[in-house]
């Protein structure tokens, strides 16, 4: 089990290195950065200077180094926009999109993996064509055009809900619910089909052949081996729903890592934009580690390995 | 008696002595049908298959793949797929028609009265629990024991399949042994309640031969020990020659031959048995000739013929046999075939 | 020598006439129905539209759909806020859709496809650096992925192409790779290669037409998800920008009079919806179709 | 005595075990294959038997050159092939194929069985398309197959037909050794048969030579003139059929010999039983591989490889084998 954490751990760390490469590689891409810093009548040589304060005259690898320095020591640029430090920025409102995210998550795992066994128990019934039809179109809508469809149903013709801000939990209700059910819909769809499939895996068989009840059979041991399989788009699941927290929060004005970057992107602000995707980054990896070490928890064989 | 069996006689009480004359299972024309897979068409899988077998007695079921063997098996479990269904017959067991029995009540008899061994060990047990768990099951379920009386059974079940130190193994995992390992793992699972009758399901066709001779010693100290009634479900007649008292031999659903093992290994009356016996290439024997073979391919259910089944790859076939299916016919000493030419040989 | 061996019935000769209309009954006609518009539309769209989509009408704005209170037949879908025929300029908004969705999803499948096939064919370090990059690609979360290349290369038609490439890729390579992987086990691989058959041999008649009907299914699921994701690019203002229209940027425009004239981000949502949820409904039936083949096989 | 058509030579097969950058230390392989040696006699059938993770099964990807050698010779004809490459191996390839377990693996599901059949013909390219057509068309009539099978798809056919149409395959390019991997194994009993006399037959007629892995006794001791039995990736004993059969010298021959089904109910033979688990083949046991689960294993047998002694019967890698006398 040591040995399958530390690998993990490994992987999980080159990944962090590949992820600051392309976050650095696209953001050089973007242009010289020099120019949206000096004063439009700068003179050449102000704009040397500049460039080599910034450290651009150096070789493209010298210049990863530097970046790589700096981010280790929390140093991610300053706001052009704001003047201030781009870390104390994307930290302030980091809390808001994970709450969004995370909460999302939670419902739509536990959403779709018990409706997942439903229908996989209720295979070919309505029940299940049913379930899967509701889903299957919720899979199909963008989250922020849902979003706005739950606004017009709830907010402005029932008034129901707020529409948005973060003010209490009944803003939450909206944005978590758009979030949430294309995920609840990949989720369910993963659950019954690995469901189906342990339901008539030998093992059952021979459990049926020693008396057992069917829901020990069902909830004790088919849907813990279904859940392998689940277990291992989690951590996809959740870089998909904290990036779409990003989207949907322009929606709803949720106050947001998404809202942060949107305005940013208008006003080209790269330092923000970098430290927005390199720190949602990380904590995604993170999550996956955590999955990982989930994996090693319900399955023996990788605890042993 | 080995100290094994020593072991396992304490544990597990013998069951009385049954009645001699009073078979425990009495199977009689049993059918079932399946339902093909485009839904059109129902197949006979198991035609009238009909076998009396008593306590400590070993009866195989001889066969090929499609043959109807294992839907048999399933059938005396009441573990048809969904696809299946009994078409008519009955299953005697102890008394009752287990044919008749609700799921509920069958759930009763299963793992208690009757357990059932499957093909393949590597699959049989769920692989994120321990052997422990797995036996404590049934052990929770039917006999209601739980604490120092369940551990105290749980090390001696595995004590009996011979499976050293055991109190280590309880709490591994399958996918740390072997198959030949685990296959005893499921035998001890099978016998945990004292149940009277077993169904072995190519119990060996996944071991290698060491392991496979092992296991089959053990079913038979098992069966003698426990009194058991023994069904073994096979394509290997090495594997009856070593176990069984009967043996019944099916082919396209159908029961072609069942008898006394002597009397099938000696004089096989059905084509296709003597075809079958005589197609091993025996280990035994110095020969380098050539092996006997049958003829065309196996039979396809949902295009049988008419007549006898086997007729289209019967060297000894005659116009009668393309016109009417052979009834099973009394050789003497319990020995039945169906195949009109029976009598001649 | 053993006598000649019968071959098999190849089952009984229906006419057919028979088995194409049963065939046909089969066919997917709930998928296709909600594909079909986008194409037509898409395709055809200049002969279609009832209005000039850029036609602007200021006497005529936020005119509701037909049949609600104050529409009229002449804009079926009602007007948006600058009078513009909202029924056209989805029709309009079709083409880019239809254009981006599919040479995004090719680009990204000729990519992955690729990646997967050199991965699991070659394994070793190949292998490993692919994956890795793979792995990488996932950690980031899409839509932050889309807002630094929207940064680094503006907005644009451009930017959804590539933005769609990069993100949709390594689904490609995954599944290929993994299928890779199985069939490069397979007897008649192993066999090939004893029989001294080339890697490019074996790539082209071994292993490409087993992927194909994977390749078949993920492509026609990934339209529909491009088609989500184009929407999602342009409603973060990457995309496609006015005076041209795509459904994204309609919902993302319409976003404002969601309280006042709620058709107009409605239908384009709508419209995307249906479409995405047809390539599904196409993809599964597929799939399924596929499998029962491959059950066969 | 003729010079053996293939001689292997302490063939070897070490896999590293898997594993990042936190490897643990040196020495975690897996010995598949451990100085494994033996010769396939020109016309004769060797039968290379033992358990599953013996290393047989990695012995023929080693042969068929699937998998790298990690030591050790393959000599085929006289020539070295462990290490060919290029117009050698091809060459050597041309001469050895193979037949396998799963009838079902071995067809690619879309192609047609003609084209299956061709694929080793059109590989070699000394044939064109006219003679390759005619010849798939001969090759399918001496399996005992129709000629228009050659038009249809694998799954038309039974899994006894399509072994037929692989061992089609396998003699398409007059090979002089067939490698045979399980070939009935997937079989029913009925057409095992079919197909155990059919490869005799091709036998007889090309005069091919086959090298026959299977787990099953019976149809080794049935097919073969000279048999090896592998234990833990080593080679524990190897001589003749008959006279291993007979009297076999090595504890592990024995106890595989006694676990034979009988083959009539009286005949149940007196079975030796053999010791605990198989071992680990990553740590496989000092000395005597076999010494943790041998009946009569000794202290010398933790301490020493046994060497192969020539019984008079067989070679047996045992420090009990009786040397024979010498004559």
């Amino acid at each position: 089990m040591l040995f399958y954490f530390f690998r993990r751990l490994g992987r999980a760390l080159v990944t962090i290195v590949g992820i600051s490469v392309i976050v650095f590689v696209v953001a050089r891409l973007s242009g010289d950065p020099t120019l949206q810093l000096a004063p439009e009548d700068a003179t050449p040589e102000e704009l040397a200077q500049i460039r080599s304060e910034l450290g651009l005259d150096k070789p493209i690898w010298m210049q990863y180094v530097v970046f790589v320095e700096h981010v280790a020591q929390g140093d991610f640029g300053t706001s052009i926009r704001y003047q201030q430090p781009a870390l104390s920025l994307v930290l302030s409102v980091l809390p808001a999109t994970l709450q969004l995210g995370l909460s999302a998550f939670v419902l739509s795992t536990i959403v779709g993996v018990l409706l997942g066994v439903v229908t996989a128990l209720k295979r070919d019934t309505w029940i299940d064509s049913g379930l899967r039809g509701v889903v299957v179109v919720g899979q199909a809508a963008p989250s922020f055009w849902l979003g706005m469809m739950l606004i017009l149903l709830f907010s402005v013709e029932l008034q129901w809900l707020p529409s948005s801000g973060r003010m209490s939990l009944a803003h939450m209700v909206l944005p978590t619910m758009a979030l949430a059910l294309s995920s609840v819909a990949v989720v369910l769809r993963l659950t019954r089909s690995a469901m189906l499939e342990t339901m008539s895996a030998d093992y059952i068989r021979f459990l049926r052949s020693k008396g057992m009840s069917k829901s020990l059979i069902v909830w004790k041991h088919a849907l813990r081996n279904a859940s392998i399989p689940v277990i291992a788009v989690l951590g996809l699941q959740l870089s998909y729903l904290i990036g779409g927290a990003v989207i949907v929060e322009t929606v709803f004005n949720w106050p947001g890592v998404g809202r942060l970057m949107v305005e940013a992107l208008n006003a080209r602000d790269f330092a923000v934009i970098q430290a927005g995707a390199l720190l949602v980054s990380f904590f995604t990896v993170g999550a996956n580690l955590l999955v990982d070490l989930l994996f090693g928890l319900v399955d023996p064989r990788i605890r042993y390995e | 008696m080995s100290k094994a069996d020593a072991m396992a006689a304490k544990v597990l009480p013998l069951m009385p002595e049954p009645t001699p004359s009073e078979p425990l299972v009495e199977v009689r024309d049993l059918r079932i049908q399946l339902r093909s897979r485009d839904g059109a068409r129902l197949l006979n899988v198991v035609n009238g298959v009909s076998f009396p077998l008593h306590r400590g007695r070993t009866l195989g079921i001889v066969g090929e793949s499609g043959c109807g063997k294992s839907t048999t098996a399933l059938a005396l479990m009441g573990l048809l797929p969904g696809s299946a269904r009994v078409a008519g017959g009955q299953v005697q067991f102890a008394g009752e028609n287990l044919l008749a029995k609700s799921e509920k009540e069958m759930r009763e008899l299963r793992g208690a009265k009757i357990s059932m061994i499957f093909q393949d060990p590597m699959v049989a047990l769920d692989p994120l629990f321990t052997i422990g768990d797995q036996l404590a099951e049934p052990l929770e379920r039917h006999l209601k024991l739980s604490g120092a009386a369940l551990r105290e059974r749980q090390v001696s079940l595995l004590q009996a399949v011979s499976i050293p130190s055991p109190e280590t193994r309880l709490g591994q995992y399958p996918h740390q042994m072997s198959g030949g390992m685990l296959q005893r793992v499921v035998g001890a699972i099978a016998i945990a309640c004292n149940p009277a009758l077993l169904i072995a399901d190519e119990p060996t066709t996944a071991l290698d031969p060491t392991a496979q001779a092992q296991f089959l010693d053990l079913l038979a100290r098992l069966r003698d020990t426990y009194q058991l009634a023994l069904i073994v479900v096979t394509h290997d007649f090495g594997v009856t020659a070593r176990l069984c008292d009967d043996v019944l031999v099916m082919y396209a659903g159908s029961v072609v031959e069942r008898g006394p093992v002597r009397e099938i290994f000696d004089h096989p009356r059905h084509p296709y048995t003597q075809a079958l016996l005589a197609a091993i290439p025996q280990a035994q024997e110095d020969r380098q000739g050539r092996l006997r073979t049958i003829e065309g391919q196996p039979p396809d259910l949902a295009r049988l013929p008419q007549g006898c089944a086997f007729a289209p790859r019967c060297p000894n076939v005659r116009p009668k046999c393309h016109e009417l299916p052979p009834p099973l016919r009394e050789m003497g000493d319990g020995h039945v075939a169906s195949c009109w030419r029976a009598g001649e040989v | 020598m053993t006598g000649e061996i019968a071959l098999p019935n190849r089952g009984a000769a229906w006419p057919r006439v028979v088995k194409w209309a049963s065939g046909l009954q089969r066919l997917p006609w709930l998928a296709i129905l909600m594909i079909a518009p986008v194409l037509i539309f898409g395709v055809f769209g200049p002969w279609i539209w009832p209005h000039d989509p850029a036609l602007i009408d200021l006497a005529n704005t936020k005119q509701p759909p037909a049949w609600l209170d104050g529409g009229d037949w002449s804009h079926l879908l009602g007007t948006d806020s600058f009078g513009r025929d909202l029924f056209s300029t989805l029709i309009d908004g079709a083409r880019v859709t239809l254009i981006v969705a599919v040479v995004g999803t090719l680009g990204s499948a000729l990519i992955g496809v690729t990646i997967g096939l050199v991965a699991g064919f070659y394994g070793g370090r190949v292998d490993a650096l692919l994956m890795q990059l793979a792995d990488v690609k996932m950690s980031i979360p899409a839509t932050l992925l889309i807002i630094l290349l929207g940064g680094a290369i503006g907005a644009g038609l451009a930017t959804i192409v590539i933005s769609i490439v990069v993100l949709f890729w390594a689904s490609f390579a995954r599944v290929i790779r993994g299928q890779t992987l199985t069939l490069r086990e397979r007897g008649y691989v192993s066999l090939a290669r004893v029989a001294n058959c080339s890697d490019y041999w074996i790539i082209t008649r071994h292993i490409l037409p087993n992927l194909l009907g994977t390749c078949i299914v993920l492509i026609t699921i990934q339209l529909g998800r491009a088609i989500v994701t184009e929407a999602g690019i342009s409603f973060l203002g990457l995309g496609v920008q006015p005076p041209d229209s795509a459904w994204g940027l309609m919902v993302s425009q319409g976003r404002t009079f969601l309280a006042t004239a709620w058709w107009i981000p409605a239908f384009p949502g709508l419209a995307i919806t249906l479409t995405c949820l047809g390539s599904n409904l196409l993809g599964d039936w597929l799939r399924d179709a596929l499998d029962a083949r491959a059950s066969l096989l | 005595m003729t010079a053996p058509l293939l001689d292997v030579v302490r063939l070897k097969k070490h896999y590293p075990l898997p594993g990042g950058m936190f490897r643990r230390g040196p020495g975690s392989v897996v010995h598949a294959v451990e100085d494994v040696s033996f010769q396939v006699p020109s016309g004769g059938t060797l039968g290379l038997i033992g358990e599953s993770g013996c290393g047989k099964s990695t012995t023929a990807k080693l042969l068929l050159r699937l998998e790298d050698v990690s030591d050790g010779a393959i000599r085929f004809d006289g020539t070295e092939v462990q290490r060919a490459t290029g117009p050698q191996l091809r060459a050597y390839r041309r001469n050895v194929q193979a037949v396998f377990q799963d009838p079902y693996s071995s067809l690619s599901p879309r192609r047609r069985i003609g084209d299956a059949i061709a694929e080793p013909l059109i590989a070699a390219g000394e044939l064109t398309k006219e003679q390759i057509s005619e010849r798939v068309a001969e090759l399918l009539r001496v399996v005992g197959l129709r000629e228009d099978a050659a038009n249809l798809y694998p799954h038309e056919f039974s899994g006894g037909q399509r072994q037929r149409i692989a061992i089609a395959r396998g003699i398409a390019l007059r090979p002089r050794l067939v490698i045979l991997d399980e070939p009935v194994s997937a079989l029913d009993v009925s057409i095992r048969a079919q197909i155990l006399n059919l490869l005799q037959d091709l036998q007889e007629r090309y005069g091919l030579s086959y090298l026959l892995i299977s787990h099953d006794l019976d149809i080794v001791s049935h097919m073969c003139t000279d048999v090896v039995v592998m234990y833990l990736g080593r080679v524990v004993e190897a001589g003749s059929m008959k006279a291993v059969r007979r009297s076999p010298q090595h504890p592990y021959t024995k106890a595989l010999f006694s676990s034979v089904l009988p083959a009539h109910p009286d005949r149940r033979p007196e079975r030796i039983k053999l010791l605990g688990p198989l071992p680990s083949p990553i740590n496989p046991p000092s000395g005597c591989v076999f010494r943790t689960r041998c009946p009569h294993a000794q202290a010398i047998c933790a301490e020493q490889v046994p060497a192969s002694v020539d019984t008079g019967v067989s070679r047996a890698a045992c420090h009990f084998a009786t040397p024979a006398a010498v004559s």
